[in-house]
């Protein structure tokens, strides 16, 4: 395997991917559907927030390993987290993922973002960064409109 | 690899400079995504330098040497085009900026046409599952804007057209009938003649979509009998940005024009307007000058190899190519298993892994091939599955590339495996 | 010569090959038809060729290198375009294949928006009198489809808009007021900000026809206040086969698609189609790709000489051209005699010599203008001549063309006199 | 002058365009009104007939020298002449302003056209063959029409 192929696709990824967490919908108190239109990947996601806490986000969804494992890790790394703390998480990975491979996780951001530091390869892949974003774009999602503060509507199939 | 019928790609490959390119790490390019687009060959090239660099004008309208060069190599790429699919007149031959404008330009007339070509609330479209969405877009929207019922053939489970209820689907209230030559995703190639005879006992009009086969076989738009089809320069070795809608004569003599402007006109004044004829009255404003004149020297270089040849090469290529890929445990043919009544594009599924990740890994050899719904997402919904890859040849592909391919799926499944 | 303001003609005219075309037994070109097209420098044929030759894939849906390149590449140039233009967003930019598309689009999006945008016959449309036949035909056409109310702005006779009646033009029923920056014909440089003011009162939308103004001075589509602003690529050095609208990002949001097609949808399936964001929505089916990637080697080019000193140049081009135009026994000229608040095409007449006439002489010595209408014929029909000769400069313009053209009009007298 | 300009601009359709023949509208039985969209040249041309002659072409119109001349030519020409010698005229005009100046006209060509055969400079230049035809064609129109068998309808404005 090539050194790029293997930045992208380190085993933290392919483990989550084989072995997704929390993957299936549960109780929520928001859903949204939300489609990668460069390549069809969807997802569906719920989200139960307890007072200010994330109580879980369920998903189901087809799509390629990037997306699944993001899917996965995102679900191990907000549930039970503060929302002001899930939104940092959710706000640093979009910065890695929009950094085109330019950001080298500090310790800091290992700290923050644990198994989701393991995107940073993904990042030099345009076209893969938005696979890598479907999940999060979606709870960031659907956690507003939990909320009650607007945010896009589920789209029609 | 010595197989009957295949094209001295050896000499063709010269052509195409793209070809050499080295990817990732020293892996040499293996061009697998022709249905998306084609390469172009020099003699492509060199004549849009040439346009540019001597002759480069606007067209009709003026007097001087360059503009009558221009207007003449401009009308000159009308009159190849049009011996190239056998049009019975060169004035049928509307340069569009692709093939979805060409079915757009169909679909938008028909909505602003008198009778008995008007498409409303008491008539019915049909098109097909396996349409491009650049086919079934323009549809929905003028369905939406009418009131008009769009309808459609499904698909069988070996991705052919299920014409079983044809007489039910095409009726009476049928506008247009509009179908793809050739599937840019299953690689399905339709059975014209029963489609166009129906059409033709119901008095509606046929539009045929041959986007993927103008590039791949010899057309002849008088022996395919409809009344549009509707093709584009890129995906056939000419350049983007030019795109080809041939129409009976008598049709686009009666059907209103689309796009309003420049050069579509006849005489202007603040209060009404009179339009050119055929096919100035479809052109609006400056055309894709240098873009035709790419695809008359690209339809000049398809011929001076021969539209049989290329065809009888992709033929056993892609018989090749099924062979091979049959072999790979786990992969799935998407579409016709057998190259009977096929285009060179062969989708399939592996195993479950997803296609993107099939796609990215045989990026890294350097092979290049797509994957997704390939515009085409209601056959993925037939078929249950969010994706495929896709590997499509051209003229200038070999069977050791076919090889590469089936090797690189072997390395993608121990991968994921 | 020595006129202030001038650009390093002799270094500029190198980077068009064109430019040294000899004619007609050894008579050197001069082009001053550039408000037809512009001649393109080699910087933008290398971008091309390049684009061709080492990236060409088609964009957006491919995960392969190629397809990765040609994408970066090709919205890349969107965001050329964006910041030549000041757009608050690359989103606002999209590309269509001329100008005349671009307001064919916006005409086409108000005949189906909903309300507040909705065009229909209780509505006005407020076009000039000065438009260009792209900016007049689509609008009949919206009208005679909707029923809406077409007005328009007189000219006055020293060629500007005539907007004395403003208030009774445009009403509280009027949806949009589409208009030129700068006549292809007249040269008139209009007030933008007058008419930008009265729509804004009323309510109205505003189209900006920018196709003779984006090649020749710093376009800042926020400081022109429009809702939309069209131009074109190939008479801004630019490649034909591709143009330009813009538009406030709410707008392309709220607004209905025009064309429907691969590219332009979020998801597909046989029932409905939901579309993608603003640009996409707007880009059906494989986009001029190569042209994108010429436009932005083109505004590369004008911007690395400076717009403001494009324009500049030209202004005192043009000073010089009237002045030695007006010594002309029997010229006169159509439009604005002074070079205040007018662009670089100067059209005239002389004496009852047909412009015809007038084209072909001038050609025999090598200068190129354009003769007729210039798809302008209300303006003909407004000063009741039936057509006019006009000479148009650009940034390689030259004094000593001035002198050609007024010496080759000299002959032209002689010759019919 | 140039060769080339020269053989355009041959003295007879000079003279026709500065002395033009049976210019104006005078009575007839069908009127026609032609434009040429390429540069806007236009024509309203009446033919009156007397059973199997022209008897009359009038016209009035706008544009260039060639247009104007080509007028005056067809006037000088038709008017007086049988319907079948006419058309011969007028197809055999045709003929040479579609050769791209590779007809060299003969003796009986010559013979045929008369003055016509000046236009067969204008035969190299296809922007302006256009405007040598207008006339004719509206002739052509014309007569079809005052004949009862169809032709083109007269051009809104
Ligand atoms: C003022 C004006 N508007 C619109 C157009 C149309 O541009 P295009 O022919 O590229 O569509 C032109 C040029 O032809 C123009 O000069
Ligand atoms: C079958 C088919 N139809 C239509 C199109 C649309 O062509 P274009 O994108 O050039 O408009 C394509 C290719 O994308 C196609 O494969």
């Amino acid at each position: 395997m090539t050194m790029k192929l293997d930045s992208m696709y380190q085993d933290v990824i392919l483990d989550h991917y084989k072995n997704p967490h929390g993957r299936g919908l549960r109780d929520g108190d928001a859903e949204v559907h939300h489609v990668n239109p460069t390549c069809g990947d969807e997802i569906t996601l719920r989200v139960s927030l307890d007072g200010g806490t994330v109580r879980d986000v369920s998903y189901e969804g087809q799509g390629c390993s990037i997306s699944q494992a993001s899917a996965s890790v995102l679900n191990e790394l907000l549930v039970g987290k503060e929302l002001p703390q899930a939104r940092r998480i959710q706000e640093t990975f979009l910065e890695l993922m929009q950094s085109k491979g330019r950001i080298e996780p500090d310790d800091a951001m290992e700290e923050l973002l644990q198994d989701a530091v393991a995107f940073a390869g993904v990042s030099k892949y345009p076209a893969r960064v938005k696979c890598a974003l479907l999940s999060w774009m979606a709870w960031k999602d659907a956690t507003a409109q939990a909320l009650g503060t607007g945010g896009k509507e589920p789209h029609p199939a | 690899m010595n197989l009957p019928g295949l094209l001295d790609t050896e000499a063709i490959r010269k052509d195409f400079p793209v070809l050499d390119r080295v990817l990732h790490e020293g892996k040499k390019l293996v061009y697998l995504d022709n249905a998306a687009t084609s390469q172009k060959p020099r003699q492509v090239l060199d004549a849009l330098q040439q346009y540019y660099e001597l002759h480069n004008a606007n067209v009709h309208r003026g007097i001087h040497v360059l503009a009558e060069e221009a207007t003449a190599l401009y009308e000159g790429a009308r009159d190849k085009v049009a011996a190239f699919v056998n049009a019975p007149s060169r004035d049928e031959v509307i340069f569009t900026k692709n093939a979805s404008e060409s079915l757009n330009l169909v679909a938008n007339m028909l909505g602003w046409a008198d009778e008995p070509y008007r498409v409303d609330e008491r008539t019915e479209i049909v098109i097909t599952e396996m349409e491009h969405h650049s086919n079934i877009v323009p549809w929905q929207l003028l369905s939406q804007r009418t009131g008009a019922k769009l309808k459609w053939f499904g698909i069988t489970d070996d991705g052919r057209l299920d014409l079983s209820r044809i007489d039910e689907i095409i009726t009476e209230k049928t506008k247009i009938v509009s179908f793809v030559l050739v599937s840019n995703i299953l690689g399905t190639h339709n059975p014209v003649e029963t489609i166009v005879r129906r059409a033709q006992d119901v008095g509606a009009l046929v539009l045929i979509d041959a986007s993927q086969a103008a590039p791949h076989m010899a057309l002849d738009v008088q022996a395919l009998q409809a009344d549009f089809v509707a093709f584009t320069g890129h995906k056939m070795c000419g350049p983007t940005g030019i795109g080809v809608l041939w129409g009976r004569q008598e049709l686009l003599e009666d059907l209103p024009p689309f796009l309003g402007g420049g050069e579509m006109i006849e005489t202007v004044s603040m209060h009404s307007s009179t339009y050119a004829p055929a096919p100035h009255k479809f052109e609006a404003g400056t055309p894709p000058i240098a873009q035709a004149v790419g695809m008359g020297a690209a339809v000049d270089y398809l011929s001076g190899i021969g539209m049989d040849r290329i065809a009888a090469h992709e033929q056993t290529l892609t018989e090749y190519a099924l062979h091979r890929l049959r072999d790979i445990p786990g992969l799935r043919i998407v579409g016709p298993e057998t190259a009977e009544d096929r285009g060179a594009a062969i989708s399939f599924t592996l195993g479950d892994i997803h296609p993107h990740d099939v796609g990215q890994v045989l990026d890294e050899q350097g092979i290049a091939v797509r994957v997704g719904h390939h515009c085409a997402r209601p056959v993925c919904l037939r078929f249950g599955i969010p994706a495929t890859t896709r590997a499509s040849f051209y003229l200038y592909s070999t069977p050791a590339e076919v090889d590469a391919l089936a090797d690189g799926l072997e390395y993608v499944r121990n991968f994921f495996g």
